[in-house]
């Protein structure tokens, strides 16, 4: 823990400090991430309750009031009537649940996956990195789409709409462990043949615990960073899908589904409808990236 | 007197960072004449390296000459172009670093390297190189080298490869070679064979060498003159058989103690309690007065400046001040 | 014909691109004046024309295969390979029909009486699509080479009616490759018939990419007058922007399915043309209305329950959905028939405001003050904002505490889900091609028997009813006939089988020297197509 | 050699035993091809008829030797959507696929190295800054955004390229191609940009990285003190250092552009085997997606292959342990 503490404290709050780019991109980030949580607090509608939508306020543009209605909205409304200002904050909440649930699960499953692969070694240790490299090789988003397509054969018709998100954040978890799993095999690897874990093997310390005290803390700095570059990754994988359709249910509009929406009306002179939610995407994923980037420069003070 | 072959005269490297600039060479002066071998001993990080890579035009960015000149035969080189400097370095100056194992490329033959760099230097025509890699490769000791030289880094031992480095630094007759910890990442069997090849090989061509060691008993055997730096600092300096019967840094004596392990790879000093601070921690007054045995107040005031004792010996040391003056 | 692309334009492009002239070309073909690229939003779903009554799949299906009568745009019948049709004098269940002479399939083969026996034959068999249009037939006779006679259970005089979208097939082709029996769709049966054609259409099939493109060229030996359109390139574009997009750069000439939101963008275009017309079809939705417990909700259902059904109704907001989901390309309605179809009714087709406060006490008196939960299925390819549709009524539900969880899915999936009964609550298009309530009544209202009610998704059984609808089929006196429609209609309309949305108004987009005019049936034919 | 090569096609075969799994796990308990052949009112008895027609009743490891011979043969049963064949109807739609891959995977590598190399030896400078931070936009723009932006600007607003589809098509035997007519090769530039730009992305920025790490390299130091030039150093040395592994990382990418083309696919309307896929599997059309993901595991295999063998021939340090000088 110290060493986490001692690093934060000395390098990367320096580097943080003096980079504005990071500097900004944390803002941005912490700006989405804390209307996303807050949006039910903050966002002027609930986007997700068709009840509360009069479909009279659709197509209304950014800041004038409706033709029906009188009603404004700052950033116009959709083709449901829907508050695009409120359904990007609702939908951002659902991209960014998405993203940080399949990253966790992700890193679980690949932190432990790598632990459990250098610990026993032979014939475990081959076998998974085995599959790490075969599933390395087939694209996540390949991996995300099968595993939807399971869960649609095996949920039943009923249920799909309530277990979408969860299929969508184990779809997008199990495709991404292996950067955990290799980088947490390696660092333990290293780690397994020092003296010290030996030593504590010898005096009998359970192999959780020296896994949990002496390994985990070396190899915190990759895995954040991998887990940053993965954020990004599983928010752009969560709109993709839903893009694609598969994703999310359309009552239910995370911000790929927004922008599906908004592509119908690109001709049509509703520009808002996929702008919008277009910019948010862009921002949110674009500083979450730098974050990771900067994070992983700070981290590795050889690529200085 | 003859010219010296390189004078490095009060020579200050520095590298910023985000917390300050630190100084990792500071007020470094030194000669070497031609044909003369010396040795420069310290500590890892005291700055011996630095010291070489300094001398080549090498330094790794952000880290800078700050002060201090270099001359080649009279010629300050610190401050050439790129391109200049770049064709002193291996025509005139060759260097020999520490691993074999990494210093070649991996992806290309030993010709197809040797004959690179003689005809970066030389105007030879490619059979001419080839011949003259050969030669070198014979002189250097690989065996069946009209053969070998076909092969590939990774087909050559340790030992074997280091001699590829050597020809390689050699095979434009620079007149000076610095060669950097050459022997420390090879196995002990050989590594007095290198050294020995190195000294020959120069000797033969009347080329002068800068032994970067942390290897006292190397440096005993090897060197004509020897520089002990510590924390980027020159301690003491001055003909091998001197220091070494008469150390008067209280750092050098220190090390002294370390000959007799010529056959232990040891990085560290155990005569001297304590470790050499970080650069970014080095101590006012005299940088070694946290471990100096011999410390008094003056030490942790004022810096001691090299101190002539005698002819091409200095000692940075208060005590030696005090001798000289009160002397 | 205007060219698609700037040449130099496309050279600035392909330099700015860093890509050579030579991979890009130096500009895009112009497609000749004789062919016409088509794109809509899906695919026919097969090119065996017994084998899924669908709209799409029987417009492209009439380029290829004939049918024996036609139905011009006023809804009148014109002869195509029967000459002449009439009830036979002597006997009133046969229909007699004089078949047009010297016509030839396209793998050379002549046209004769007994081709139609045999595609009758065919038609009515068991997985045939189309069995619910010939539930009266007993049999086909060829009486010589260019007479039939189709013999009915009792007397039908508007069974030719029926026939718009009966394609007759070549009898020794079918029997050459042992397609007697028609493609299983809804099974997912694999036939030669899904993508070879022997028909006698205008057009010959020259090539079918499933989903990808579908090319037809004119068929030289054809009896009737050429037209102007030789060669047809059928291409599906899901993406409603996208098929605009292709419109608008010229790739594509004519666009069937114009998304609402697009009309005004494309009429305001140069070079483009839109037109827009009343489609045969009307917009409704339905629900299992006989179970005792829905796949969605186990155990109970709501929708036995008049007051429910009836809450439903006020809670449609059909004029909010016109104004916005459809931008005003509507007719609302409460009928579930188009008003050019016999038996629409304007006083049944009125329809109210919603009354949300109404409403809501009729769910209490259901006994579901606080609502209920059930999936409402939808397709998202079919009509136009079938999606958007569902989407704003499950708002409007949402209003009288009925939460429906949109489950919208491709028709291909949808439609053979409602066929084999596996959704609650649905939405469905429908339109009338033999312009009779008939046609409605046996595919949407009949109990699922005897080949009818293949599309009766709300299982709705009603004996009496059924009685009436079969009457309707062999009733001779039109008059008594159209008193039994309207009697069913009442009834229908009372239980609410139905819950009527909309008649789709339609919009064809094509480039402005093409003239096109929008079929009510959605069903243009290429061969009227002109060029300017 | 031959032993090598033989190993890794046990090892390929293996890996295509378990995808083979998958997907016959996905045939035999991803729904119920029974439930999704048959209708409700379909008897029981029909249903078991069908359950034995299909061999359903078998022991499940004769169902799978059953499968994996029948996909030996490429027979993968009939599409539940189309009502094809699954295999005619995946080699009809593999030409587009792989030509847009083709293309936009060459266009990809050539300007991913191209900005890789630039970015890596100008760190500092300014163009490298503005072409890092736009691959990070490009990486942080979903490829469909891409996809619909190009569309609109340079099919819709400019009208210069096609939207959508491949334009004119020429079959060359079974090969549908559409590079040989003008609209065909306009119709795939977009498409190709789309495609290519996040790989470009990805070879750009590990091209960085490598390159910088090969510059960190001893051999480069040396090659500098041997006082090689720039471009020596650079493109001689770095450059093909650096390829090593990015060619083998960029061969593995090509697998992943063929599925990444699923989205490029659908925005574009291009009638390759992604779009297929996606529709297959709203449709949960069990064989198509069994096919396809056999299909990216024998490319998969296949390019692995060939880069290992690749990866032999230019490392002359024949690393068999390909998974350890993999990243």
């Amino acid at each position: 823990m110290n060493r986490i503490a001692r690093a934060w404290d000395s390098d990367i709050a320096w580097s943080f400090r003096h980079s504005p780019v990071a500097m900004l991109a944390a803002l941005v980030a912490l700006l989405i991430i804390l209307s996303a949580v807050l949006a039910p607090w903050i966002a002027p509608h609930d986007p997700f309750n068709p009840a509360s939508l009069n479909l009279m306020d659709g197509f209304t543009p950014p800041m004038e009031p409706n033709a029906f209605t009188g009603n404004v909205f700052w950033l116009g409304t959709d083709n449901q009537g829907r508050d695009i200002f409120s359904a990007i904050l609702y939908g951002a909440r659902i991209s960014l649940f998405v993203g940080f649930s399949a990253v966790v699960f992700a890193m679980v499953l690949g932190i432990s996956i790598g632990l459990l692969a250098a610990w026993r070694g032979g014939w475990v240790d081959s076998l998974l990195m085995r599959i790490a490299d075969v599933q390395l090789s087939f694209p996540s988003i390949l991996i995300a789409l099968l595993i939807f397509g399971i869960a649609r054969g095996v949920i039943p018709p009923a249920y799909r709409e309530e277990m979408a998100i969860w299929v969508l954040i184990v779809a997008i978890g199990l495709s991404d462990w292996v950067q955990f799993a290799r980088v947490v095999r390696g660092a333990a690897l290293v780690e397994k043949s020092k003296e010290y874990v030996q030593a504590a093997r010898l005096v009998g310390a359970h192999p959780a615990r020296i896994v949990l005290s002496h390994i985990l803390p070396n190899v915190m700095g990759p895995v954040l960073v991998i887990a940053t570059i993965g954020l990004a990754l599983a928010i752009i994988a969560e709109a993709t899908l839903s893009f694609l359709g598969v994703g999310v249910p359309p009552t239910q509009p995370s911000l790929g589904t927004l922008i599906r929406i908004g592509q119908g009306f690109l001709f049509s002179g509703e520009w808002w409808i996929i702008l919008f939610p277009s910019i948010a995407l862009l921002a949110l994923a674009l500083s979450v990236n730098l974050l990771g980037d900067w994070l992983r420069d700070a981290l590795n003070p050889r690529l200085k | 007197m003859t010219e010296p072959l390189l004078s490095v005269r009060d020579l200050r490297v520095e590298f910023p960072t985000r917390r300050g600039t630190l100084t990792a060479l500071d007020g470094v002066s030194f000669d070497i004449m031609p044909g003369e071998v010396l040795g420069m001993v310290g500590e890892s990080g005291a700055g011996k390296s630095l010291t070489g890579a300094a001398i080549i035009g090498l330094l790794e960015p952000p880290g800078r000459i700050a002060g201090g000149e270099i001359r080649l035969r009279g010629e300050r080189i610190d401050i050439l172009s790129p391109d200049a400097m770049r064709r002193i370095r291996g025509k005139r100056i060759g260097m020999v670093f520490q691993d074999p194992l990494t210093s070649l490329n991996p992806l290309y033959t030993i010709a197809r390297q040797l004959t690179e760099t003689i005809r970066t230097h030389l105007p030879l025509s490619e059979a001419d190189a080839r011949q003259r890699a050969i030669a070198l490769l014979d002189r250097v000791g690989i065996p069946a080298a009209a053969r070998r030289i076909d092969d590939y880094p990774h087909h050559f031992s340790g030992g074997m490869r280091q001699r590829v480095v050597i020809a390689l630094a050699l095979c434009a007759e620079p007149e000076l070679v610095i060669a950097d910890e050459p022997t420390t990442a090879l196995d002990v069997s050989v590594q007095a064979q290198i050294i020995d090849l190195i000294k020959e090989i120069c000797a033969e061509r009347g080329a002068a060498v800068m032994l970067i060691t942390h290897d006292m008993g190397v440096i005993a055997e090897t060197a004509d003159r020897v520089a002990v730096l510590y924390a980027g600092r020159l301690a003491e300096i001055g003909k091998v058989k001197d220091v070494i019967l008469d150390a008067r840094h209280p750092y050098t004596k220190g090390l002294m103690g370390s000959i007799p392990t010529l056959t232990q790879e040891s990085d560290r000093l155990v005569q001297i309690p304590g470790a050499m601070p970080r650069l970014s921690a080095i101590p006012q007054g005299c940088a070694f007065n946290p471990r100096c045995p011999e410390v008094f107040a003056r030490c942790f005031v004022e810096r001691p400046e090299p101190v002539k004792i005698e002819s091409g010996r200095q000692v940075s040391c208060w005590i030696e001040e005090w001798k000289v003056g009160h002397g | 014909m205007t060219r698609p692309f700037n040449r130099s334009a496309m050279r600035r492009v392909a330099a700015s691109l860093m890509l050579s002239a030579a991979v890009l070309g130096t500009g895009l073909t112009a497609a000749s004046a004789e062919t016409l690229r088509w794109a809509r939003v899906g695919d026919a779903l097969t090119l065996d024309p017994h084998s899924a009554n669908e709209g799409p799949t029987s417009t492209l299906l009439h380029h290829v295969y004939e049918t024996l009568v036609r139905r011009n745009t006023d809804g009148s019948l014109a002869p195509r390979l029967a000459t002449e049709w009439f009830i036979h004098p002597d006997d009133p269940t046969v229909w007699v029909f004089k078949l047009r002479e010297g016509v030839k399939f396209h793998d050379g083969a002549d046209f004769t009486a007994e081709d139609v026996v045999a595609s009758v034959t065919r038609v009515t068999s068991e997985t045939s699509d189309f069995k619910g249009l010939h539930t009266a037939v007993a049999g086909a006779e060829a009486v010589d080479d260019y007479t039939v006679h189709i013999k009915l259970n009792g007397p039908s005089p508007l069974y030719v009616q029926n026939l718009t979208n009966f394609f007759i097939m070549d009898k020794g082709w079918i029997e050459a490759n042992g397609v007697q029996t028609p493609q299983d769709f809804k099974a997912g049966e694999e036939k030669f018939t899904v993508r070879n054609t022997n028909g006698t259409g205008p057009y010959t099939l020259v090539s079918r990419d499933p989903e990808v493109r579908t090319v037809l060229a004119l068929n030289p030996n054809h009896w009737d007058a050429t037209p102007a359109v030789t060669e047809i390139i059928y291409t599906p574009i899901k993406e409603a922007a996208t098929r605009v997009a292709a419109l608008l750069s010229g790739e594509v000439d004519f666009v069937q399915d114009v998304p609402v939101q697009d009309i005004e963008r494309l009429s305001n275009t140069a070079g483009i043309a839109v037109s827009t017309g009343a489609e045969n079809r009307t917009i409704f939705f339905s629900y299992d209305m006989s179970s005792d417990s829905l796949i969605s909700l186990p155990g109970d259902n709501p929708f036995k329950k008049p007051q429910v059904r009836e809450a439903m109704a006020l809670a449609l907001d059909r004029d909010a959905i016109r104004q916005v989901v459809m931008r005003g390309q509507s007719v609302p309605g409460a009928q579930n028939v188009p008003p050019f179809v016999n038996g629409h009714d304007a006083a049944l087709d009125a329809y109210g405001a919603p009354d949300y406060d109404r409403a809501k006490a009729l769910m209490t008196e259901a006994g579901y003050p606080d609502g209920f939960s059930v999936d409402l299925n939808c397709p998202n390819d079919r009509y136009i904002n079938d999606e958007a549709i569902c989407q704003a009524y499950v708002g409007m539900l949402g209003r009288i505490g009925i939460k429906a969880n949109l489950v919208s899915q491709s028709r291909t999936i949808h439609f053979p889900a409602i066929q084999n009964g596996q959704v609650d609550f649905y939405l469905l298009g429908w339109g009338v091609p033999t312009f009779d309530s008939q046609y409605v009544f046996d595919f949407l209202v009949h109990s699922p028997a005897d080949g009818r009610g293949g599309w009766n998704g709300s299982r709705y059984s009603n004996p009496e009813l059924d009685a009436k609808i079969a009457s309707l089929a062999t009733e001779t006196d039109l008059a008594k006939r159209d008193a039994t429609i309207a009697e069913i209609w009442k009834t229908i309309q009372e239980d609410r089988v139905f819950l009527m949305v909309h008649n789709q108004l339609l919009a064809y987009a094509a480039k402005d020297n093409i003239n096109i005019a929008v079929h009510p049936e959605n069903q243009p034919s290429m061969t009227t197509v002109t060029f300017k | 050699m031959i032993a090598y090569i033989l190993r890794r096609i046990v090892q390929s075969v293996l890996v295509m035993l378990v995808v083979a799994l998958v997907s016959f796990s996905l045939f035999r308990f991803v729904g119920d091809p029974v439930a999704t052949m048959m209708g409700q009112e379909a008897s029981q008895a029909d249903r078991e008829a069908l359950r034995d027609r299909l061999g359903l009743n078998d022991p499940v490891i004769v169902q799978f030797a059953g499968f994996i011979a029948r996909a030996a043969q490429g027979d993968f049963g009939i599409s539940y959507r189309l009502q094809q064949p699954v295999m005619e109807l995946i080699l009809s739609r593999l030409p587009a696929t792989l030509e847009l891959a083709l293309i936009s995977g060459t266009l990809a590598f050539v300007l991913g190295v191209g900005f890789g190399v630039y970015t890596a030896l100008n760190r500092r400078g300014l163009l490298s800054g503005a072409i890092m931070t736009v691959s990070l936009i490009g990486v942080s723009l979903p490829t469909f955004l891409i996809g619909i932006l190009l569309i609109w600007i340079f099919a819709v607003e400019l009208q210069w390229l096609p939207s959508f589809g491949r334009g004119e098509t020429v079959d060359l035997g079974p090969w549908r191609t559409g590079l040989l007519t003008e609209s065909g090769r306009a119709s795939i530039v977009l498409p190709a940009i789309t495609l290519g730009l996040y790989q470009m992305t990805l070879i750009m920025r590990l091209v960085r990285a490598e390159m910088l790490e090969v510059l960190r390299s001893d051999y480069i130091k040396f090659a500098r003190a041997r006082g090689l030039s720039d471009r020596a150093v650079h493109f001689g040395h770095a450059l093909k250092n650096t390829l090593v592994p990015v060619i083998t990382i960029t061969g593995l990418q090509l697998g992943s552009i063929i599925a990444f083309a699923i989205i490029t696919e659908t925005v574009f309307q291009w009638p390759g085997v992604g779009a297929l896929f996606i529709n297959s599997v709203q449709f949960v059309d069990i064989p198509v997606m069994a096919a396809y993901l056999m299909l990216i595991a024998l490319i998969f295999v296949v390019i692995n292959l060939v880069v290992d063998l690749l990866y032999y021939a230019v490392d002359p340090r024949l690393r068999v342990d390909r998974t350890a000088a993999q990243h």
